[in-house]
């Protein structure tokens, strides 16, 4: 059962990945790496529990927080970027 | 089919070092060295922490009222461990050595420095 | 069933690996390298390494991400197509490949039980770790006692990595400074959603990252993660509020004296291993129980650890963030 | 029991639903649908996942873990996705119908 | 409490944990004061050492008293013993004469970072030396080189940045196939401690994950070290490093990298692989002597004084291969003992360059024409040592190149033809040294060196002490040759001759 579903999700991996890799814009890539890295802390989760060592969850959860701080670095990449190339940005 | 697999992990360590390898070598943008450099060092992780496998076994977490249970080698994670943290250093410092050459020299590529520096 | 997994994972690293080489964009090839890093940390965690896994979650996907793009933003995007050069390199790779390869089938293949790297010096540290140390996680163990003078090395690694990045970007940069009017928009000040969200998230990361630092003898975790996460966290405020607010809240003259303190503590739990009739890192002396010793050595070093990391790797986010 | 079958139930539901997120992700015309696809998908197949992993632990530590993971994803997910969105709107790229160019030059 | 049997640890332990305190230290000139007086407190535990095991004592000391292969060990023996002496030696020399040239080329600001990264160079090439674990080589392996990236970038030309990168990918790239090899060998035996390794290597011995192993430990090593064709990071990072770096790296970074490339190579491999004398020696020796002779042959082109020495290093890095590579006691002597008067002689020239840099802007040979009328006593210093790189009868160099011909000489006819290439080899050397002397001695001063004066005092007076130890191990070569001879049987120990 776990098994099904940690292979649904690893299916989903790999076409995270495919979009990661075909773009086309660098939002898409984004997007792809936020999801990647949501389907990981959920492929962890149900791998502790397949292992049978749930005493690991502790990493899922980390992997969650370095997704989201991840994807915040971005944007402030992108917004420093836009602000050296002289685009105002509106509110 | 499935004893050649049990190589699979060792094959994908000699690819992904040599991929990175080639990223150092064959490409002359510095950042993109340094992605190569990183990828290198994974490779070797990787290396490690498959030797430290041991089948049917679990994390060497040891666990309390569970009998006859067998855990993986601790010791290639201990040394990985020590690795990654030396992996993230160098990639630190080679960033800024990058981030100075560009300052110096208005260029990541490998050729155009070595144009500007001259003879 | 760990096979699969491991097909899996391990093909799709490859692919990712060959796509950041061929990638011309740095930002995609960063994006990408963020990928490669969650897979071989999951990779790590099915085969069994959930200490490795778990610092190269949030030190190799996530402080180095943020470092890498820190230092894109002050570099250049795209990188110039190769010019020559290209199959000689690919010659050597291929053989060196074929080499290993090769070589592998000698090895003990993935989970052989019978391999000499599980008969000789490991089975040691899984049986009497519980009579000396009496701790469950025996990755820490080994990684704070046993091998404690490696572990002392790394986090001399980690200070000269830190005080590297300082000294060289150090100097002014060449270029004038931007007007000061730019550094207003620094921060994620006015997306308004994250910032809610991301202030609500910052103590818990931070009691997070606690738990991890003082769980580590019991569990996955210990002063390396422990300390990049807490930086993780201070790096989630100075994206949310300004590199300016962050400082405030932590001035780089504290930093340097965490950076330095930390690396002390250790080195100091060593020295007092030494004066109490000990060799250097003994931590048995350190108690009239050995065992209670040990681990009270093993706690204070590794939050010597914690605190080292953490203000070297924030120390080094500030100075790339600061540069531009 | 009667828990083990609803645990099943939430986990095959929540793999179905994380699949169809990553195939729209991938199959979707233009950026802001693809996101769609894959944001919605991902907070429902993250709480029926975790909620069915929730049933078979029963009351122990890791539930409260598991709990925190979910408010975690919770939380972060949809505000990465807005904050992407938002970002990818301000950098000029609109929302459009049925293109695959929908983007902006950068 | 006693001291000595702490003397193994003390010597990594001092300088390393003195590095975050002279980070903290901010009056001008403490930093420079705490890093001299740390340096010379290593040097003095390594003498203290020295003179231990001559005396027949063995180091050994667990730390955190864990035994051996389960803990670190370290373990000194005569081969370790004479590369402290040479490492903790020249970093306390260079750096009591160091300081106005550091001031001149780096901002105050950041002597205190340049002073710590200095200890850290010096702690991780101690580290190395006296540790008995594969895997800790590796750890200080990475802390001597990081910190050395850092104090070459010190140099104030922006081309030292480049440089340094160089240096950091190829250093990186060698310390990463060293971890593989430890690996490979940690698969097939299952330990990290080096004695150990050694015994329990010999099982295993013929398969082919341990010639692996080799091949990445020797590769990773050599670039590491700047063996001949993997040099290529080596003169330009030593060109526009800070003056006085030059003078310490030169002396003694890459001579670590060959303690542990000889190290793993006799040590661990050589008593097992079979074959592996040969395949070491067919493999080396070409490399060797191109090295003497290709890099000995840039240096006649080159117009960088810095530059021409760093080529002239790598010349004399062949030699030293050369010596290892011939499988026998005599020769592995007169590697080791050249690997000290090498150190020596390079160090008392890089000196004497960084004499003529105070003064001059430059180093390029152009500009030092005619300053031997305003420079006299350190020219005079800079043709002593450059006498003993040559090696002249009286000089130290002298000692090690009679030792490494008489070694090959003993390898009977093709022997004649080495020596032949030896000599060649050192010709070279006396061209170029003296298209140095020519241009200091007989041209005319340019018009902008005319308020040139002689280097400041405690500079000039380093750079005799080097010379004069030139001359001293050149007349009295007893302690080199003693420990090297020493280290050399006991590297082949159970060799077959």
């Amino acid at each position: 059962m776990y098994f099904t579903v940690s292979l649904a999700i690893l299916v989903t991996m790999v076409l995270a990945v495919i979009r990661a890799l075909k773009g086309p814009s660098v939002y898409d890539r984004v997007l792809a790496v936020n999801m990647f890295g949501t389907k990981t802390a959920l492929l962890l989760s149900v791998v502790a529990f397949l292992y049978g060592r749930p005493d690991f969850l502790d990493l899922a959860l980390i992997y969650a927080l370095i997704n989201f701080v991840g994807v915040l670095a971005v944007l402030e990449f992108f917004q420093k970027r836009s602000a050296a190339q002289g685009h105002t940005t509106k509110d | 089919m499935l004893e050649i697999l049990g190589y699979y992990n060792y094959w994908v360590f000699a690819l992904v070092l040599m991929i990175g390898f080639y990223a150092v070598v064959a490409r002359g943008n510095l950042i993109k060295k340094l992605l190569g450099l990183s990828m290198l060092q994974s490779a070797v992780f990787l290396m490690y922490i498959t030797l430290s496998k041991v089948e049917g076994a679990t994390a060497p977490i040891l666990q309390k009222g569970v009998e006859d249970q067998i855990y993986s080698n601790p010791l290639p994670q201990v040394l990985i461990l020590t690795a990654i943290v030396v992996g993230v250093s160098t990639t630190a410092l080679g960033l800024a050595i990058v981030v100075r050459i560009k300052e110096a020299y208005g260029t990541i590529e490998e050729q155009d420095i070595l144009k500007a520096s001259g003879p | 069933m760990i096979i699969v997994f491991a097909v899996f994972l391990l093909t799709l690293l490859v692919l990712t690996a060959v796509a950041v080489v061929r990638t011309e964009n740095l930002f995609v090839a960063v994006m990408l390298m963020a990928i490669f890093s969650l897979l071989m940390a999951t990779n790590f965690f099915i085969l069994d390494a959930a200490d490795v896994a778990l610092t190269e979650a949030a030190v190799g996907a996530g402080v180095t991400t943020v470092i890498f793009l820190g230092a894109l933003a002050l570099t250049a995007e795209q990188e110039k197509p190769i010019v020559s050069g290209r199959w000689l390199p690919l010659a050597v790779v291929s053989v060196t490949v074929l080499v290993i390869i090769y070589a592998s089938f000698d090895q003990p293949r993935l989970g052989d039980p019978g391999a000499p790297a599980h008969q000789h010096v490991a089975p040691w540290y899984l049986e009497k770790t519980a009579e000396f140390i009496d701790i469950p996680n025996i990755v820490t163990a080994v990684l704070a006692s046993y091998r404690g003078y490696d572990t002392l090395g790394e986090v001399f690694v980690v200070f000269a990595a830190c005080i590297g990045v300082l000294f060289l970007l150090s100097v002014p940069p060449v270029k004038p400074q931007k007007s000061k009017s730019s550094d207003n928009s620094s921060g994620l000040r006015h997306h308004l959603i994250p910032q809610v969200v991301g202030r609500l998230l910052v103590p818990f990361i931070f009691l997070f990252g606690l738990y991890v630092q003082f769980h580590g003898e019991y569990g996955p975790g210990g002063g390396f993660q422990a300390g990049a996460i807490i930086a993780t966290g201070i790096i989630l405020y100075a994206l949310l509020e300004g590199e300016a607010a962050a400082l405030n809240a932590i001035p780089k003259s504290v930093l340097m004296a965490m950076v330095c303190g930390g690396a002390m503590l250790y080195g100091m739990v060593g020295v007092a291993g030494m004066i109490l009739g000990g060799n250097f890192l003994d931590y048995s002396v350190l108690h009239s129980d050995p065992v209670i010793g040990q681990q009270m050595g093993i706690i204070l070093i590794e939050a010597g650890v914690g605190i080292t990391v953490c203000g070297a790797l924030l120390s080094i986010f500030h100075a790339f963030a600061e540069r531009d | 029991m009667l828990l083990d079958i609803l645990s099943w139930i939430l986990l095959c539901l929540g793999g179905g639903f994380v699949l169809v997120g990553g195939i729209g992700a991938l199959r979707m015309p233009n950026f802001y649908t693809r996101m769609h696809a894959a944001s919605l998908t991902d907070s429902t197949g993250s709480i029926l996942i975790v909620v069915g992993v929730m049933c078979q632990a029963g009351l122990s530590l890791a539930t409260i873990k598991l709990l925190t993971i979910l408010i975690f994803l919770l939380l972060t997910g949809p505000t990465a996705t807005y904050a992407l969105a938002n970002a990818a709107l301000l950098s000029g790229m609109k929302p459009q119908a049925d293109t695959d160019e929908g983007r902006s030059s950068s | 409490m006693n001291i000595t049997p702490h003397l193994p640890a003390l010597q990594v332990v001092v300088p390393i944990l003195s590095a975050p305190i002279v980070l903290l230290l901010r009056p001008k000139g403490m930093a420079w004061a705490m890093t001299t007086v740390t340096s010379l407190m290593a040097f003095c535990i390594a003498i203290a050492i020295v003179s231990g095991v001559q005396q027949g004592q063995v180091f050994n000391y667990l730390m955190g008293s864990w035994s051996a292969p389960y803990g670190i060990e370290l373990s000194i023996d005569s081969f370790s013993a004479i590369i402290l002496l040479v490492v903790t030696g020249a970093s306390a020399l260079v750096l009591i004469g160091a300081r106005r040239s550091i001031d001149a080329q780096i901002e105050s600001h950041r002597q205190p970072f340049f002073y710590a990264a200095w200890l850290l160079v010096l702690s991780g090439l101690a580290g190395i030396v006296v540790t008995g674990d594969a895997f800790n080589i590796f750890v200080f392996m990475e802390i001597s080189s990081l910190a050395s990236y850092v104090l070459i970038a010190g140099g104030p030309d922006r081309r030292a940045l480049p440089a340094v990168f160089k240096y950091l990918i190829m250093g990186t790239i060698g310390a990463t196939f060293y971890l593989i090899g430890i690996g490979l060998i940690y698969i097939m035996t299952g330990t990290l401690n080096l004695a150990d390794m050694e015994v329990r290597i010999h099982e295993v011995a013929d398969q082919s994950p341990v010639l692996l192993a080799a091949g990445f430990i020797t590769i990773g090593l050599a670039l590491k070290a700047a063996v001949f064709p993997l040099h290529l990071w080596l003169p330009n990072a030593y060109t526009y490093a800070p003056h006085v770096v030059t003078a310490f790296l030169a002396a003694c970074a890459t001579k670590v990298a060959l303690y542990v490339l000889i190290r793993f190579d006799f040590f661990v491999f050589q008593q097992n692989l079979s074959g592996h004398d040969l395949q070491f020696s067919y493999f080396m020796i070409p490399l060797a002597l191109l090295a003497a002779l290709v890099a000995s042959s840039m240096a006649l082109f080159e117009r960088n004084l810095k530059c021409l020495l760093a080529y002239s290093s790598v010349a004399q890095i062949g030699y030293i291969v050369l010596g290892a590579s011939l499988v026998t006691v005599a020769g592995l002597t007169a590697s080791i003992v050249h690997i000290f008067n090498h150190a020596l002689a390079k160090g008392a020239l890089f000196l004497a360059v960084a004499c003529l840099a105070i003064r001059l802007s430059s180093t390029q040979l152009t500009d030092i024409a005619g300053v031997a009328r305003r420079m006299p006593w350190t020219m005079a210093a800079f043709v002593l040592a450059g006498l003993s790189l040559i090696g002249v009868p009286g000089t130290a160099g002298f000692i090690s190149k009679w030792y490494l011909i008489t070694a090959v000489l003993a390898k009977g006819a093709w022997g004649i033809a080495l020596v032949f290439i030896i000599v060649i080899s050192s010709l070279l050397a006396v061209v170029y040294i003296w298209k140095v002397i020519e241009q200091a001695y007989f041209r005319e001063p340019q018009q902008a060196n005319g308020a040139v004066r002689e280097a400041p005092l405690e500079l000039l007076a380093v750079t005799w002490v080097a010379v004069l130890a030139n001359i001293y191990f050149g007349f009295y070569p007893a302690i080199p040759v003693s420990l090297s001879s020493a280290a050399a049987e006991l590297l082949l120990g159970q060799m077959p001759q």
